[in-house]
Parts: C-alpha cells; structure tokens; sequence
C-alpha cells in the first residue's frame, strides 16, 4: 500500500444553506453559497494548483497558483478566495494559466534546494507535487540572493525548523492563529526578507511562546517543519485511524506506519472531537509505548519484600487464580475487588467489572472517575437524568457567552481549549470561576469579561450567589422552567437563593469574590445570548463537588441554557475514557448504562445474559475498599491500569491499605507507584495495540484500533479473559466487537452500537437507539430525560478541612499541559523538557513573608504529611493560595492531600488541603525512604531461558 | 520616559501597536526584545506578532543607531535630477549614517535629503557635503 | 509692509523659514500659507499681491527695500503657470494660511459640509455618483458607489480612512493638501462619514511627511467642533511603501504587519477592524467639498469620457517649471512636459517621462500626443496613476531606470505573494545579467515572462504593475539593453 | 469504634448536612446509605457504639435499622 495524505480541498467547508451552481471546466457543480472556486472545483475532482491552501485554514491568496479565468472577469483571480457565484463560468486549465503558473513556480523552485532526493519530505511534500502538477521542467533563473544554507532550529524534541526549504505560504503562521491560537509564530522582516519565525529573534521554537501543537508541522507543505521521527524512520507507507489515549477530548489520529513502526501520529481531519487539530501529548508523546522500563512479561513475587521474578503468561496467571480464589475461601467473597481503568477500551473495562460482579461475586468494582468526576454522575443524574454532558464540542462554536469554572482547559484539554478560544476570538463572552488566574483569563487575544477568583472551597457559595442574582433580578427563563421542569422545586429552590443570606453581598466574606464583578458575571450568562458551561476537576474534587454540579445544572436550566447548541452543562473529562468506564457500569452501585444494582430487572437481564446470581448491594469504593483492607477484611485486588498510590488522596491511607492485603494485581504497562505493593504484575498493551472504542466527553464512542502487534503479547482484555478462565469462567470473546455486541444487548443507550456502524460512520454519540437512532450530539432537546428538570437546593456547607495557624494556606491541585495526570507516559517522553518537575506556585506576598524566591526548595507540609519541591513565585495565585501539579512520583503532591471528600461519591477534596510552606533544604524523611522502597520494588529476576 | 509610560498614556486606543512602537523608537532609539515582549503582554498580543510588526516597518530599528543619520532620497524624481551621481561623489568616512528613502515628496526640487524633521532640496555636491559635514 | 511666504516643506527645504526670518528681522509683517504650487519659484514671497522668487536671504533686504525687481514675476495669480490652471482642489493654494480657520471660512470653507448635512446621506452619494468623481489614488474607481456600498452595509461601527501615504516618486499633492489646506480633506472626510454613517476617521501619513503630519495634527484639533460628531484621528505610517495600497494600510492602522489582503471581501464591506470602512486618497477626499458647495454637474462639466473633473498633476524630475498643475483631464502629456514643464531642467532634450510613480509606464516622446485620462493612458500600457509625472533627460539609462523598478518592488514588496516577493529579486538580477552582457536575448525573454507573471499573478498593484516600468523601458528605449 | 468507623460518621453527617433542604432529611440520609454504601459500611455505622452521629443521621440509622 503506497501513503495517502489526507485529502485537502483547499479552503473550509461553507456551512451555508443557500445552495450555488456554477460551471468548472465546462462540468457544472452545485455548493453552499460561501465556498470558494478552488474548494468548488476539488468537490467536483479537479485540483487545481496551490501551495498557501489548506483547508483547515482561512483562504490567504498567497502562493498565486491557483489563478483561474472567469468569463466576465479581467484577469487571473486566485480561486482560494473567490467565492462561488451563480452562473460563473470558471477556467481552471488554459494555456495561459499554465503558463503563469509554471512562471510561479519557476520563482519558487529559483530558491529551493534540489535535493529531493535526500530530503525527509521525499515523496510526502506539497511543492514537490505541485512542481510536477504545473509541469515545470527548468528553472532558467541565475538566482544570485537565495535562502539556501540557513541553519536549522532543532531546538524542538519532535520536529525541526529547516529555513532553507521555505516557501513562505504563511501555514505555519497561520495555522498558529487560527487552528491552536497561540499565535507563537510570525513573519519576520519583509519582502525577499520574509522568513519565518518563532517568537523573538533571539528566541528559538523551543523558547518561544510554541506549544509543540503539531499544527505548524501539520499544516508546512514542504519539509521546513518536520517530525524528526519521519527524518529518522523515513515516510509512512500505510495509516490507521485511531482514537487518541491521552485526555477526555478524544482526538482521532491517523497512525502512520511504517512496516511496525509508528512514525507519527497526524491528527485526522474527519476527527469530529479534534477536526484535524492535536496537542503536544497525543501528536508527539507517544514515544512511552517503546519506552524500555515496559514490561513485557508476567512478573510474580510472594512478599512484596521480594524481587520480582519473570514467569511465563500461564504461570502468572494461574498463580493469581489461585490467590484470588485462596482468599475468597478464606476470608469470604467480599474480601475481593478490582478497579477499572479509563484508560482503558470500553470492552477492557466492562470486562473487568464483569469479572469482579460475574466471577469474584460482589460489587466491589471502582474505577478511577471515583477520584475525577464521579460527582459529575451524581449531580447531572440528579438533575437532568443523564450522567453525562449536554452538548458536542462543536456547539462551543454557537456560545455567546462561555463561563469556564474549575477547569483549565488550556492545559487540561488543549485541542477543545483551541476551538473555544478561536470562538472567543470571534466575540463570544468569557466568564472565569477559578482560584487561579488561569491561561483563559489573560491569554493573547482573549480576556474573561469576568474573572472571579474564589476562595477554593467556595463554589456552591458562587454558583449560589449568582442564581440569587438571576432570580432576585428577574432573569430567569420562566417559560422554559414552567414547561421543562418541575414547578414546584423550581419555587422551592428560587425561594431558597434569594434569600439574603445568599446574596453576593452576604457571600462575599466567604467566596472572596467582589460582589459586584458576581452580579455583573451573573446577568452576562443570564442575559448575553447563548450561555454553556464548561467544568472540570475545580468543580467536582471538593467536599460538595456534587452539590457543585447540580448548582450549576439550577443555573443553565433557571436561564433556559439546555437543549440546543450553543449552550449546556458540560463536563471537561479528565481520562481518555472516564466517561466509557462509568457507562460501562465501573461503580459499585450500578451496572452498565446507570442502573442501580438493586433494580431487580435490570439485574435480572445480566443474570441471564452472564448466567449468574448478581448481588443486589452496592459493593466497596476505593476507599472503603482501603479501609476494609486496614480492617483486615478486604484481602486482594486486580487493578487495571490505574495507579491508585501516585493518584489518589493521602498516600500514607493508600499505601496502608495496599500493605495490608494478601494478593494485590496491578496490570499495567510500567512497573507504576501501586506495583510497589504488588504480587503480581500483568504487562498491559498500549492504545497502539489493541481494538476496541473510547468515549469521550461528549459520549462520543470512538474506534480504537490496532496498529502494531501488542509487545507483552496480549490486548488487555485478553488478560482480563485470561484471568477469568483461569477462575473457571467460561468466557470466549474471540474479538472486542463481541464485548461491545453485549453491552448493546445489555444497555440501552448503547442498542444501536456496533463494530461494525462505527467503521462506516466513524464514531456515535450515545444514546443510540431507536429514538435516537443516529446518536445523540445535544441532549434534552425536547425534555429532560428523567422527565422534568429537577431543581435542587444547594446549601453551601463549607469544607471541614480549614486553614488555621498551623497551616494557613490553601492548596490546591492541577495538571500542565505537556504532562498526563500521573505522568506515566509522559514522564517517559521528551516533553520532560517542558515541564521536568512538580513545582509549588506562591503569591509574591506569602513566598516573602517566608523569604522564599522562585527556584528555592520548600517544605509543603499538611495535617496528612508532608513533601519538597521547587517553588515559582507568581501572581497567578492569590495571597493565601498555593498550587501545583501532580504528575512526579518523587514529589507526590498527594501525600499532603487528606482524605475528605465529596459528601455524595466520596470523590476526594483534592483541590482544597490546608498547608504551611517553610523553606527547605532537600527531600523530607518519607521522600527518603520512599526512594529506597521504590528501588526496592523495582528489582527482577529474569525468567530462566527455557521460558 | 519608560515603556509603560508610553503604554500607559496609549492605552484604550484601537490599534494602538504602531503609535506605541513609534513612541518607542523615538524615546530610545531603537526597539529592544524586552520592549517588545513588555508591548505584547500589556497589549495581550504574542510577542511573535509583535516581532513580526517591528521587523516589517523599516522605521523601527532593532538595535540604536550611534552615528547621526542623513536620508537621502533616491527615487525616480531624484535619480532624474542626478541624486547617484552625487551620492558617488560624496567624501564618506562613516561618521555619518546613510540611509536611503523612497521620496520626500520634494520631487520637483530634488535632490532632497532630511535629517531629523528638517527637509533639504536642490542638493548639490558641495551643498550635500556641507549638510554631511554639519552633522 | 505685509510679506506672505510659504510654510509648505517643500518651501522649507528651499530655505523659506530662513527668509521670512530675514523678513521678519527687517521689521517685515510676515504671513505663512500655503504654496502656489510653483516649486521652481521657491522661496515664493508675495509682497501686496507681486511674487518674487525664488529669494534668497541676501535678496531680503533689496526687496524690503522696494528694489527687488530683478526676481520679481508680477502678479501671482497672472502667472501663466497658474493662469493656465482650473483649480478647483487647489483653489486655496498659496491664498490662505493653512490653519486659520477665518481664512477657510472666508473661502467657501464648510460650505460643502453644510451643503451635505442639508441634503442627507442618499443625496450627497448620488451627487457624488453624478460628478464622476473616481478616485484619486491610482485605482481610479468610482468614489460615489465605494461610498454607497459602505453606506448600505449593516454594521454598528463604520470607518472613513484617508490614505494620505503618498509615497510615488514624483508626487506631493497629498502633502500639498495637508500642508496647505488641511481643513478641506477634513471636511471631506466629514462628509463621507455623514454620507456612510460613520463617526470615525483616520488618516494615515507616511512618516516621511513630518510637516503634513503637524499641520493635520493641529488641524484636527481647531476644527473638532466643526465636524463633530464625526472624529478624525491622525496615524502614522512607520517606512512601508506598500501601505499606500488600502488593504496593507488597513493592516497597518490595525496594528499589524502592512501585509496585503485578498479581496473580497471589500474593504467597503470588511475593512478596518473588520467594519464597512471607505478607504479613499487624500484629493479625492479634498476635491468633495468642492463638489458638494458647486454640484455634482459643475464638476462633471470638467474632463472627458469617463474622466471627470480636474486632476491635479505634479510635474517633477528633471524639468525646468516643477510643481503642482491642476487642469481638467484631457490635456496631452506633451504639453504638460514641453509647454507647462518646459523640458529639462538640464537643457537637454527630454528622453523619457515616468507617469504614475515607480509603477507607471516610461513613455518616450513619440508618445507625447496622449492625453492625460484614465483610459488614453491605459491604451498604450500606461497609467496615469496620481498624477505624476518625472521627466528624464537624455542622460538617462533606462536599463538602469528598468532595473531600479525591480528593486524599488523588492525593497518595498509587503512579501505575502510569490511573484512579486521572489520575482523582484530575480527581476533585478537578471536585468543585471543583460546588462552584464550575458545571454541577453534568453534574459530578455525570461523578464518578460517574469513580468507576465507578476502582472497578472501578483495580489496587489506593487507586483502586478512593477512590470509597467519595467516592459516600457525594454519595449520604448530597447537600445539600452545590449545587444538582442 | 475504629478509624474507618469515625471515618464513616464524619461521611454520614456530611450527607446530613448537604440533605437539609430535603423534606424529610433523615429519610434523604436513610436513601442515600442504602443507594450507596456496601453492607459492611452499613453495618459498621449501625453498630450500638457508634457515637458522634447528628441528630438527622441518628434516625436516619433508625429507619435504617427497621428496613433490615
């Protein structure tokens, strides 16, 4: 199979109605009104030449080769940005248009090296094609000036910046603008001068405002930008479209390969999440997935003082068999659990909770969405009926005003972070609800109308706040709360926040948020057109995260801002497929598709189906499941690809609890934090190797599919139906669309899910069935799924941790945009070289008070423990307020976390914990011996030879 | 005069990047990179964009020119009136700067020159090397 | 003893301030206005109504004395420089002190604004439709239907923009304007902001004109409160050629790089900031009062076919009478040259003249019959541009002149397009290889297709009429580029 | 009472406290144990020594007490 580029009609889509027919080459073509003649004539199967065309861009009319004749027209327009008319009469290919454009590209080729032999771009390069398109044969130029022999910047880990081989089409540049809107690059100089540059001139792309997006590279149509993978490896000879396994954005990638090697990742242009754009982790950092420290093969050990010894696939997994069912006749059933991961396929997590629900015989199934948005599940049930976001992404591109509250999209889901910000830059309102004056507020060309920056802690306060204002200033959208909701919980919950106790006025000591700023924000949602709501971890990893949900469901259902584009409720998922894992009925409390264990006919479906008695009883959290191993009563665990110890709170609780059982199974890719307390670690596959499907944040299900044979020999959800065979299940998928052919027989908003439909259709919002038979991107157009949209009061309780002399200052948590969550993967890549450690942020007034400058270790220390880090002394925090990230084992911000939590899911208090800071000269005690322990656990026997 | 002077007493104003860089040159001579990123971020601009708008302009100039400048015009209207000629002729020993222009407007009494603000027209050789020397 | 000297720069580089200082030292009561127009005069002194010029300082004291005779030229307005002219845009030069504002008013100033404010919007456009009033900048499009097309677009803020960066070699109108009668292309620009519906305006000067920049600052100021609500801003450009064309210099006034734009959209739809924006050249603006106090008929009566009114040419170069000459369209270049301009200032006999700036045609005498309009000079591969005009004598090499038109284009080109960006450069360096000698027929063969392809692939006028110069200099004065 | 039973009142109350506008708040907390917590948990906090609760919670664990 030869390499395909994706194909490009030069200019975007026109989205308009109005339909236009035009004759091309004496064919007639019928388009939207708005679409140009070069975009025209591609739909129709001519290309016409052209170098600045692209069509994720803006028509630039540069390169001056794509000139057609226009009858009626004088001269030779570009066809890029000349719409269409009706009637027009277009020439794409006459005499004197080759002629001029054989002059264009005479000029072009007068300053490029001819060295396309030997070029990295050989056979994959615009210019190359084009010079063949028009026909040129000789370039009779002397040229004496040239811009040939520049030094290249190879400053970036993934790509170069060869100078010599430019064009000057403006794609890069723009592309920076208009499709990642950094705006990191620009043209320097002018004229012959003209040259592209990153940042300043002193700067190079690595110090530049570049935030290694790919689309530069993406969008050169020569060989200037470059991955240094395709340098290196050579041009892919074949592609297979799969989903991203970084964020809850879903990006669909082509993966490029050749023979097993994965060249590049290209973001895929008929990506609905992405639409052809990417960031830094899923376009470049997947270089962990041939990282060395993987591992391979099965590893067993009795004691977790022990080293680890390598065994053979059946060995290993007998082995667990037999613990697991040791432990179950010793200490009964309930002493066994499992935890899903969203980071893995939807098939590899229902399995797993099939495991633990059909073959270790309780509920005791988590998955890591308890310590990220199970409140989110909680709080949209609650209200609306569904425990998932409202919209698509693409409704962002209908907002009027946008109000972004405890998330950071910037660097938590930069591709959607993209697309709202080019709808900012295009006039919709922002609103900012964050203790930390996030990129959103101030960032090249956007700036948040409002930012309120709220004691951490305070959001109901906030959000209840605001709808006092709504209500008490006649806002609200009666006629949409009169017909879609509950009247009657609608008065009680109206009657609630207005009173005065709730307004801004009164709240302001608490939230810390000028109550003027508060109101004004609140009339803009109310009042300033279509209002949506984007969340994230700020709103639910508190004490009333799920109180937080709901009060932000009151506010878009009291403005009537549900049920149609533009607006909603949206969720920011955190993992690839944190809303696949709870779909697939990853909690204790519920089976696939949010039905509660205890209905009797929904289990009663599985029990047939799976040929089983199920229990009718919620089973364990993780962290009662932690506790009930300290109570010595829960005694093993099979834990996929999840590391409980890095990520959840107080890690002394978690570490404890790990200690305390007998048979711990982390099935992973690495040797992870966790598998310091394990006995036996199953080697995990990557995204790269296995099939299956993701769902994003907008319960979009999406394709992920194999491209390379999995290292450690199985997909995941082989292990999963190893182990289980191993316990005497008779499991016989032979293929994960048989996995996915049960749960839609099993679910009913997944009945019209198959292998097959999204294959031909590319991804399927969920509900899909027969009311919705081609999925669902807007939920509750016509009414709420539960009915009528329920109202719920939200009392602001404030959180029980509290600062106090001891500790007085808040800390709170998040993540950077070039490092994932944990940082498993992308510690093991090359963006260590943007973010390479965990560093504490400080206000300028706190760190003085403590003599602390930026750069200088501290102490973070909590009423849960305490660690060292570096600190940056900065005013994107307030006074009182400090933050950092989580994603280095060494640092474990989350040995200070405690365990509070959310009072509905028990999602932890991550984003509140009082601290004190002290200055510092190296690592505490426990850092100390948690490198020795880490050193320790990480020890292997190899597997004798015969094996 | 500092940076944020000039930003401050521009600001509100739509388009404000050239009366600012402008303002700049004049009081310092030249555009630095710490000016630039000082513009960008109070202008919430990348401060590529504002590298790509100084290095366009040939007014703005990146580092300061010590020497005093003499423009002198060599368009058409000043070519035709024997402006190379004089140029060629002119006793230069780099003290003072050259820079050609592109009109001054003064086509009908060229050769023409400007130092500063002030305009010179009907140069000859010996009046050019008088204005040079007077520098 | 009342002496009246010129304040306009080009008066200044000639010397005017120090002899009005001479003046001013012998007791003289000395009045600054605006040039004649006649720059071969400058200094131009004006003593009860009799010119003198050019005056030298050592010519003060003779002529406070009652003895100047030996420069004197009679009386100004008789001069047949002048009398020869129908001014209608100049009709203030050298009349009136530029910024006073009794001055203006005495002189039919804010007629036209009351004129138009009484008419209405509707009305003011189609007078401005009915005169054939086309812009004076070059494009020569039709200035009544631009403003219409601003006026009918729905938008909550609407822009007037005067491009005042005059940067042709061989044209100073726009300054002459701006010096000398600055409150008329307000009031122009006031009336197109009534017509329109737009209460902003900008003006943007080449930096290269530090008196027009002053005098219209000051300008501004004295008449707010005449043109109000209507509010004119004055910008400056920073060394941009290219910024003379309306889509860079909207870039520019943005505050971006003075890159081109693609058309469409229309500035008069998506223009400065993205609103319905009139982008028009200083006289076009400067020649509307005039229209709007006379009649749209009183304008059209002037011209021919569809070149209406008078244009104000400048003659420049290497001509003996210099300077500024409105006349109704129709006069041929021959008589501006020869008769008007009386041949070179060198003596010699005229070779070449240059019309339209660096991107108009070279036209040799045998050409001399056409008379200057839109079309005449379109027929024969010219353009007459903004009216300039540069006369060369016969020392002039026109490979050099044909090679100094690439590297005008490539030091100036805004380099967003392939053909102008890359073609300049090349353009000049093969021209240096013909004159070089060096396989000067394929060379030659290779610039004319170069230009081909710059005519008609490049974005803007700066590549596509580089070509003018450039083929009219080979086609007209072949003799000078070696051997074939 | 052990750590994980304290652990389990501070979580009752906090329910409590976060069901007050309910009607009925201790048929709220009631409904919400039984939707959520595991029947160890349950039991645990149903234990005679149990002690801490709020008043709310403590009926809730009646009502709790009389559906088992």
């Amino acid at each position: 199979m030869t390499y395909q580029p994706q194909s490009d009609f030069g200019t975007p889509a026109a989205t308009s109605d109005a339909q236009i027919t035009l004759t091309i080459d004496g064919r007639t073509v019928t388009v939207p009104a708005g679409t140009s003649v070069m975009r025209a004539a591609a739909e129709q199967g001519t290309s016409i030449p052209k170098l600045c065309a692209t069509d994720s861009l803006s028509a630039f009319g540069s390169c001056r080769l794509c000139l057609v004749e226009i009858d009626g027209r004088r001269g030779t327009p570009a066809s890029c940005t000349t719409p269409v008319e009706p009637g027009m009469v277009v020439h794409t290919q006459t005499p004197r248009l080759q002629k001029l454009r054989k002059g264009v590209m005479e000029l072009y080729i007068s300053d490029h090296p001819l060295d396309c032999l030997t070029c990295g771009a050989n056979g994959d390069c615009e210019l190359q094609d084009q010079a063949g398109a028009v026909g040129l044969r000789d370039v009779r130029y002397q040229p004496v000036e040239t811009h040939l022999g520049q030094a290249k910047d190879q400053s970036n880990p993934y790509f170069d910046f060869d100078p010599s081989k430019c064009i000057v089409c403006s794609r890069c540049v723009r592309a920076c603008d208009e499709v990642q809107g950094t705006l990191a690059l620009t043209v320097q100089g002018r004229g012959f001068g003209s040259k592209i540059s990153a940042g300043i001139a002193s700067d190079n792309f690595l110090g530049s405002e570049c935030v290694s997006c790919g689309a530069c590279v993406q969008a050169c149509p020569t060989a200037t930008l470059i991955e240094k993978k395709v340098v290196e490896i050579g041009t892919p000879e074949r592609a297979v479209v799969t989903t991203c396994a970084y964020c809850g954005v879903g990006c669909t990638f082509r993966a490029e390969m050749r023979g097993e090697q994965l060249v590049r990742m290209v973001p895929w242009k008929e990506g609905k999440a992405n639409r052809g754009h990417s960031c830094v982790k899923g376009r470049f950092a997947w270089g962990y997935a041939q990282h060395q420290e993987r591992i391979l093969k099965p590893m067993i050990r009795r004691s977790i003082q022990d080293p680890w010894q390598e065994v053979s696939w059946d060995d290993a997994l007998a082995y667990a068999a037999s613990e697991l069912k040791r432990i179950s006749a010793t200490y009964g059933k309930q002493a066994l659990g499992g935890i899903t991961s969203s980071r893995c396929t939807n098939e590899e997590t229902f399995l797993v909770q099939k495991l633990v629900r059909a073959g270790f015989g309780n509920n005791n199934v988590d998955t890591c969405a308890r310590v990220c948005h199970s409140p989110t599940g909680y709080g949209l049930k609650t209200t609306f009926g569904t425990s998932a976001g409202t919209q698509d992404f693409d409704s962002v591109e209908d907002s009027d005003v946008i109000l972004v509250i405890g998330a950071n999209p910037t660097d938590g889901h930069p591709v959607f972070a993209s697309r709202m910000k080019r709808r900012l830059r295009k006039g919709a309102k922002l609103i900012v609800i964050d203790p930390r004056r996030t990129d959103l507020v101030r960032s090249p060309h956007i700036e948040a109308q409002h930012h309120l920056a709220l004691q951490p802690g305070t959001n109901v306060a906030v959000l209840t706040a605001m709808a006092h204002t709504i209500v008490t200033e006649g806002l609200v959208n009666e006629a949409f709360v009169k017909e879609r909701c509950d009247w009657d919980e609608y008065q009680d919950w109206a009657s609630f926040v207005s009173e005065d106790r709730n307004s801004p006025e009164a709240l302001e000591p608490v939230t810390k948020v000028p109550a003027a700023d508060l109101r004004a924000a609140a009339r803009l949602y109310a009042t300033g057109g279509n209002g949506a709501i984007y969340y994230g971890l700020g709103v639910t990893e508190h004490s009333q995260g799920s109180s937080t949900v709901m009060a932000i469901a009151n506010l878009a259902m009291a403005t009537g801002n549900i049920g149609r584009r533009g607006v909603g409720v949206n969720p920011l998922r955190g993992q690839n497929n944190v809303q696949g894992a709870c779909d697939m009925g990853s909690f204790p409390h519920e089976l696939a598709g949010y039905r509660h264990i205890s209905d009797a006919a929904t289990r009663a479906l599985f029990e047939r189906e799976w040929g089983v008695q199920l229990e009718s009883e919620p089973g364990l959290r993780i962290p009662n499941m932690l506790d009930a191993a300290t109570d010595g009563v829960f005694k093993a665990i099979y834990i996929q690809g999840e590391d409980i110890l890095q990520s959840d709170p107080n890690t002394h609780h978690v570490a404890a609890g790990l200690e305390a059982m007998e048979c711990v199974i982390v099935h992973d890719l690495f040797l992870n934090e966790t598998a310091n307390y394990a006995h036996i670690f199953l080697p995990g596959s990557t995204f790269l190797e296995k099939n299956g499907t993701f769902t994003n944040a907008e319960r979009r299900i999406q394709p992920v599919r194999k491209v390379m044979t999995p290292l450690n020999g199985y997909e995941d959800w082989e292990v999963t139906q190893k182990l289980a065979q191993a316990l005497g299940l008779d499991w016989n998928y032979a293929h994960p669309s048989e996995i996915m052919d049960e749960i839609a027989r099993l679910t009913p908003s997944f009945a019209g899910v198959s292998f097959d439909r999204l294959d031909q259709e590319g991804s399927l919002q969920w509900p899909v069935n027969e009311s919705a038979p081609d999925g669902s991107p807007i939920m509750h157009v016509d009414g709420f799924v539960r009915g009528k949209g329920k109202f719920v009061v939200t009392d602001y309780v404030p959180t029980d941790e509290r600062t106090g002399p001891r500790y007085p200052l808040l800390l709170t948590t998040g993540r950077i945009l070039s490092q994932y969550n944990v940082g498993a993967q992308t510690r093991r890549t090359d963006n260590v070289v943007w973010h390479e450690e965990d560093l504490l942020e400080i206000h300028p007034v706190d760190a003085e008070n403590r003599g602390i400058k930026s750069g200088d270790w501290v102490r973070l220390a909590s009423r849960a423990g305490e660690t060292t880090l570096r600190a940056t002394v900065t005013e994107r925090v307030a006074p009182g307020v400090v933050y950092t990230t989580f994603h280095h084992p060494l640092t474990q911000a989350n040995v200070v976390t405690t365990d509070y939590s959310d009072w509905a899911t028990n999602c932890p208090e991550y984003k509140v914990t009082a601290v004190q800071i002290s200055p510092s000269n190296g690592p505490t005690e426990w850092q100390e011996s948690y490198a020795k322990l880490q050193n320790n656990a990480r020890r292997i026997a190899k597997a004798e030879a015969a094996e | 005069m500092t940076v944020q002077d000039i930003l401050d007493r521009h600001r509100g104003i739509e388009g404000a990047l050239l009366p600012i860089l402008h303002d700049v040159q004049a009081a310092f001579g030249h555009v630095s990179e710490e000016a630039i990123k000082t513009i960008a971020s109070s202008l919430n601009l990348t401060r590529a964009e504002v590298h790509g708008v100084v290095s366009f302009y040939h007014d703005f100039k990146s580092a300061p020119e010590g020497r005093p400048v003499l423009k002198i015009c060599r368009a058409e209207a000043c070519q035709a009136r024997g402006v190379d000629a004089l140029v060629s002729e002119l006793a230069d020993n780099g003290r003072v700067k050259l820079e050609t222009v592109y009109c001054l407007g003064l086509c009908s009494v060229g050769p023409a020159a400007m130092t500063g603000d002030k305009v010179h027209a009907r140069l000859d050789t010996a009046k050019l090397q008088a204005l040079v020397d007077s520098l | 003893m009342k002496v009246r000297i010129s304040d306009d720069a080009l008066a200044l580089a000639c010397g005017a301030d120090d002899v009005a200082a001479a003046f001013e030292a012998a007791g003289a009561d000395v009045e600054r206005t605006s040039s004649w127009g006649m720059h071969w005069l400058e200094p131009l002194v004006e003593i009860d109504g009799i010119g003198y010029g050019p005056v030298a300082v050592e010519d003060v004291a003779s002529l406070v004395s009652g003895q100047g005779a030996s420069v004197s030229i009679g009386v100004i307005a008789d001069h047949p420089f002048i009398a020869r002219q129908q001014r209608l845009t100049f009709a203030r030069a050298g009349k009136t002190r530029p910024l006073n504002l009794a001055d203006y008013e005495a002189t039919g100033g804010w007629a036209g604004l009351r004129q138009a404010r009484q008419l209405g919007a509707e009305a003011v456009i189609e007078a401005l439709i009915d005169s054939g009033l086309r812009g004076r900048g070059g494009a020569g499009f039709p200035a009544g239907i631009k403003w219409r097309t601003v006026a009918h677009a729905q938008a909550d803020q609407k822009y007037i923009v005067c491009n005042a960066d005059e940067g042709d070699s061989g044209t100073f109108a726009d300054r002459m304007v701006m010096e000398g009668d600055p409150f008329q292309l307000i009031e122009g620009m006031a009336i197109a902001g009534f017509a329109v519906g737009a209460t902003k305006g900008y003006v943007y000067i080449r930096s290269e004109y530090p008196h027009a920049i002053q005098k219209m600052q000051a300008a501004v100021r004295a008449c707010a409160h005449i043109v109000a609500p209507f509010d004119v801003e004055i910008r400056v450009g920073a060394g941009a050629y290219v910024c003379g064309e309306e889509t860079s210099l909207l870039n520019s006034l943005e505050g971006k790089r003075g890159e081109v734009r693609a058309k469409p959209p229309l500035p008069a739809l998506e223009g400065l900031f993205g609103k319905p924006t009139v982008v028009n050249n200083v006289l076009t603006l400067a020649t509307v009062p005039w229209i709007m106090a006379h009649g749209a008929q009183a304008y059209a009566d002037y011209g021919m076919g569809r070149s209406r009114g008078t244009m104000p040419i400048q003659i420049a170069g290497n001509v003996r009478f210099g300077g500024l000459f409105e006349t109704a369209f129709g006069i041929t270049l021959g008589e501006l040259v020869t008769d008007i301009g009386g041949g070179a200032a060198s003596g010699r006999p005229v070779r070449a003249v240059q019309v339209g700036g660096p991107l108009g045609a070279y036209h040799p005498p045998s050409q001399f019959d056409t008379p200057f309009d839109y079309e005449s000079f379109a027929e024969i591969d010219g353009l007459i541009g903004h009216g300039g005009l540069v006369v060369f004598d016969d020392s002039v090499d026109m490979a050099k002149q044909a090679r100094f038109a690439m590297e005008f284009c490539a030091a100036e080109s805004c380099g967003k397009c392939t053909p102008c960006r890359l073609g300049s450069t090349r353009g000049l360096e093969t021209l240096d290889h013909i004159v070089a000698g060096d396989n000067v027929a394929q060379n030659l063969a290779l610039v004319e297709d170069l230009c081909d392809t710059m005519k008609f692939g490049s974005l803007c006028a700066l590549g596509g009429f580089t070509p003018y110069p450039v083929l009219s200099a080979i086609k007209h004065f072949s003799e000078d580029f070696g051997e074939r | 009472m052990t750590s994980t039973t304290d652990n389990l009142v501070r979580m009752a109350n906090q329910i409590a406290a976060n069901l007050q506008h309910e009607p009925d708040v201790p048929k709220a907390v009631a409904e919400h144990i039984r939707l959520f917590w595991d029947p160890r948990m349950r039991q645990l906090i149903l234990a005679p020594d149990v002690s801490g609760v709020s008043p709310d919670v403590a009926s809730a664990l009646d009502q709790l007490r009389d559906a088992s």
